[in-house]
């Protein structure tokens, strides 16, 4: 366990938080797509953390940031953390994401509260050089964020909402093959949404791409001793807070 | 002022350095980690089977009040893993290692503890108790004649002393704590879950994958703590305390009302290392009480 | 939009306007200053016994994780009282009225039920299964023998439709009712309390007078809520679900699982009227998913 | 249950915070030494309320004010409630203490936290026009209340503490007799100790004097349906709540 110390937290917009935290030792540790455990209160209500990606990190300032959308009991009460306020922090868990040895370009597709696992990939890829076609899914406007930190000049944001239709499959299908055909994606990586997991899975496999799927389930210990958090895959369950978050898209929906 | 205190016990002629080890099934390598395996009474790994199993299909855990319901069912490597990867990892710790068992027969429970046999392993607990498997442990755990039968079995074979882990979904606990002793248990550890159930009243569906799952966490202690007084009072065994147990007051209670150590599960979640806290909180307990010796504390429950 | 819902169940043959009453033992005359009873399912107060009997030493209650152990040990002032004062007191509301009934031998319980036949009790409940009473009850209800013959002998004299409050401190809870159910109960209730325990490790002594008590509350839910649906998949008559309800979609998940009625216990300590909160959360959950008739709630639970 | 609004709530020393309350149905009801239960957290931890004597009230100004120590985590909790919060109690319950027809004068006996039972008694004592001895014991002079709140000319109030010995069972002793020798006492009431009130009802039984005690045990409903709360009396299991707190001197020591 870590303790970190919130420096901001504050409503975004369409039901997130957006939370700055200071913990140097996890920022120095914290890989693209890696989780972390909070523990919003001592005692039994809740009993268990809270597993959040992490948005974004900044290994110099020992800062990594959350977005987190409010839920239920746990998330609630971290609504009320405020700066100053020591949070008691586990991890950084979990498989990453890997950027392939000279990709030069990749996708990055999130839907939702989803969004906050890619995001920072993305800003690695785009620190890299690499290319980054980002697509940002959500019901309207205010449920998708992560577009501004995604700024780069070898990055394309395309913020795709349910209510003027263009998230459907057929317009993020269509976006994907203007940029497959633009110049051949790399690699694809994909969070939020089981229909655009599918999809990416889909795609990548008729175009020989590979691709990775951040997966969320339910946790308890958070470090892969306990195995509530498994998902199936073609290897059998395996837990979404050790063997993944992240999985190959085949292992998934192969 | 005091002389140094003990906390040393002894569970089937095993000296354990101090009660405390972790409750099977919320511990593992990857425990070692977040804490000291060194500073542990025991190390005590998930169970396992003859054979690899995939477990049940999630959602494997809802949270509860004050608790946690978990329908795992066993998910593990078997028992080849265990002897080639689980146990040579820990047995770099200067702590006993506790083997938990689990098997759908007899015949499997005999063939892992030959197995177990040629090894390190200084304990074996048997689970005859997971109430997540339709069958094999159930069944032997919640009936005293399965019970005796089992562990009479385990016993023919074992070079390595037993603890049976005994479920708390029955009448009378003490029944099967004394067919376990009387079938050559060296030791008993209670309890393991008690059988819940949550429902998802949009889906109108049960929130676990399994239907039903197992309480555990704080809400059970009082529970638990009940079934290790009358369990301790009816054996000559050592009783090893699990349920609930969340802080050194809380591993007190369990040793005031007889038990020898303690397993400490689900309060690890939110705490990987709540182990170490535990230990110096009794140590403190007893500076404070001016207690030199952890035994003065086992079964010191004053009545009347 | 929809038209009326309807919330009315049948127990025995009797009418109530909706499936939410209180627990026994946590409610009396003085809860009426507190919530209006006549909106209520039913009335069920304290239970009582044929002589007045003054319970056991303090402490009684101790607070636990998300939960409370109580050893009140049925205090209270007899049939007689019952008969001359509560019933009166509760007759004046629009809304049947259930005697909680605790006895030490089927002649007691009889003799009871004659002098209740002679009132407007509308059913009667049979608290066979309290924790806290070192005869009598526990023996009954954790023996499904037993209980047929308690229940049997109940039955041949009762005028009023019989309802049996079965004890969780068993193996197989589906015996026991299925024993109440042949010997002609017309309902079972359950969830009576857990036998549960809690040491004061300061003093090193039970922090309740009677040593062990009955442990209720949210903690408990799942428990409580797995017995209800084992019990209502194997029997015909209806099951009064009890045990950790605190809000209306507590009280739903015990309807989707089988049971006909709810009592709510412990919760109304902290919130006097939360019986009236969770019959208006059932409605506006039914107005929510457009279900006009509580039946299509009851025994929904969707599986596979 | 009422809701009540916080006015202030302040730590006084010696462990004990003070806080007022705005409710203007309790005060309106509260008689001296009836009990409010507060319900210091919504959900369960703690599941119960805890209940607390109303230490003075002011029914024209709609308020009611506490004395509290903190003993464990509901009390923890009730530290950080702050001017503007809305809190839920219910009450006013129990019997409250009842000052005799034509009483001339009354020797009010506090300890420790105990004391806030008897305060407002006084208070109403004196604006009777009856004299007042209150002796109010407690460790050291950090754990002694409420002097201030008793002042009036007809009121004495005497202070004594362990510290300097004059909490001592004597000294106490010799202050009864004195007050009985200057004119006799017509009603005792005692509240914190059960060595304070074995010796009220010994002095009170030798003097033919009506005495009162006010009890504490945990309570559950807080109504006196439960019956979880009682005190052993010669009248057999009364409840705390309901039954008393207030009971006579005899029931509980005779
Ligand atoms: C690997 C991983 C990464 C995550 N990253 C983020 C993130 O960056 N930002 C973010 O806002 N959330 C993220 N989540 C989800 C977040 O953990 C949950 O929203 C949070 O735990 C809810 O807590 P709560 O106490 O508010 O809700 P609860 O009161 O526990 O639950 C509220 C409701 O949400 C449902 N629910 C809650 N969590 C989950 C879940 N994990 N799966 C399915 N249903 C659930 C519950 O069943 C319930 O109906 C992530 C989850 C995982 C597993
Ligand atoms: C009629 C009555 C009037 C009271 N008036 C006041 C008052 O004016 N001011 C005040 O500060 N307190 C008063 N109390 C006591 C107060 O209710 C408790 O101190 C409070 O409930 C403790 O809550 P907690 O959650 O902080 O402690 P917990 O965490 O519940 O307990 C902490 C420790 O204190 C012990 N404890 C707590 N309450 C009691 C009790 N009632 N009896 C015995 N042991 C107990 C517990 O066993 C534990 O060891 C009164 C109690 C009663 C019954
Ligand atoms: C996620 C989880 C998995 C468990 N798996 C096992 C197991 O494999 N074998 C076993 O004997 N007990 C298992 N248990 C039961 C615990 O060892 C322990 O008996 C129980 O959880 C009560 O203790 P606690 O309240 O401290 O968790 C498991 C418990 C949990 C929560
Ligand atoms: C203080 C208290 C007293 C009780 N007394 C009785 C009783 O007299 N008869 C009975 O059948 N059940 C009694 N019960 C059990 C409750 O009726 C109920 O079965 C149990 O508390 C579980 O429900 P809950 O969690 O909603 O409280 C009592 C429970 C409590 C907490
Ligand atoms: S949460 Fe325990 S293994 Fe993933
Ligand atoms: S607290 Fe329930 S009767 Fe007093």
């Amino acid at each position: 366990m870590r303790s970190g110390v919130v420096l901001a937290n504050e409503s975004i917009g369409g039901g997130y938080h957006h939370m700055i935290v200071n913990c140097p030792k996890i920022a120095e540790e914290i890989k693209d797509g890696q989780i972390v455990h909070i523990r919003v209160k001592d005692g039994y209500e809740p009993l268990l953390r809270r597993p959040f990606s992490v948005y974004l990190y900044d290994k110099k300032a020992g800062t990594i940031e959350f977005v987190y959308a409010i839920k239920g009991v746990g998330t609630e009460m971290m609504k009320s953390f405020k700066p100053g306020d020591e949070i008691d922090l586990l991890g950084p868990t979990g498989k990453s994401y890997t950027l392939k040895e000279g990709a030069k370009k990749i996708v990055l597709l999130g839907r939702g509260v989803g969004i906050a696992s890619i995001i920072s990939l993305g800003a690695s890829a785009a620190d890299k050089g690499i290319q980054v076609e980002a697509i940002l899914s959500g019901k309207s406007p205010e449920k998708v964020f992560g577009g501004k930190a995604l700024q780069s000049p070898t990055t394309t944001v395309n913020e795709v909402y349910d209510i003027d239709g263009t998230s459907d499959v057929e317009n993020v299908m269509k976006i994907l093959r203007r940029t497959q055909e633009e110049g051949g994606i790399d690699q694809i990586f994909v969070c939020g949404s089981k229909r655009l997991g599918q999809l990416a899975y889909d795609f990548a496999n008729e175009h020989n791409i590979e691709g990775y799927v951040s997966l969320e389930e339910r946790m308890a210990c958070g470090i892969g001793v306990c195995h509530v958090c498994v998902c199936k895959t073609t290897k059998g369950y395996q837990t979404v807070c050790k063997d993944g978050p992240v999985f190959p898209l085949a292992e998934v929906y192969g | 002022m005091m002389e140094r205190i003990s906390l040393k016990v002894n569970i089937g002629g095993v000296e354990l350095k101090n009660p405390v080890m972790p409750a099977s099934g919320t511990f593992g390598v990857e425990s070692a980690d977040y804490l000291d395996c060194r500073k542990l009474g025991a190390i005590l790994p998930k169970s396992f089977t003859l054979n690899p199993q995939q477990g049940n299909p999630p959602p494997r855990v809802v949270e509860t009040s004050c608790g946690m319901l978990n329908a795992v069912g066993i998910q593990n490597k078997g028992l080849e893993y265990f002897i080639n990867v689980t146990l040579p990892f820990f047995e770099t710790f200067d702590t006993p290692v506790i083997a938990s068992v689990s098997a759908y027969s007899e015949e499997d429970f005999k063939t892992i503890i030959r197995e177990l046999n040629k090894t390190k392993t200084a304990l074996i607990e048997l689970n005859i108790s997971c109430p997540n498997l339709k069958e094999g442990g159930k069944a032997f755990g919640t009936s005293a004649e399965e019970t005796y039968k089992i562990v009479k079995a385990a016993k023919s074979v074992s070079e390595i002393p037993l603890i049976t882990k005994l479920s708390p979904n029955v009448t009378d606990i003490t029944e099967i704590a004394l067919a376990a002793e009387s079938a050559g248990s060296d030791a008993v550890s209670l309890i393991n879950t008690f059988l819940g159930m949550a429902i998802d009243i949009n889906t109108m569906r049960p929130k676990l994958g399994n239907i039903t799952g197992g309480l555990s966490g704080p809400a059970i202690k009082p529970l638990a703590l009940r079934m290790v007084w009358q369990v301790a009072q009816k054996v000559k065994i050592p009783v090893i305390g699990i349920g609930g147990i969340a802080s050194g007051a809380d591993a007190i209670e369990f040793l005031l009302a007889g038990a020898t150590a303690v397993q400490i599960g689900t309060s690890s979640f939110a705490e990987p290392n709540i182990m170490e806290r535990i230990i110096s909180e009794i140590e403190d307990y007893m500076r404070e009480k001016n207690i030199s010796d952890i035994h003065e504390i086992i079964g010191g429950l004053k009545i009347g």
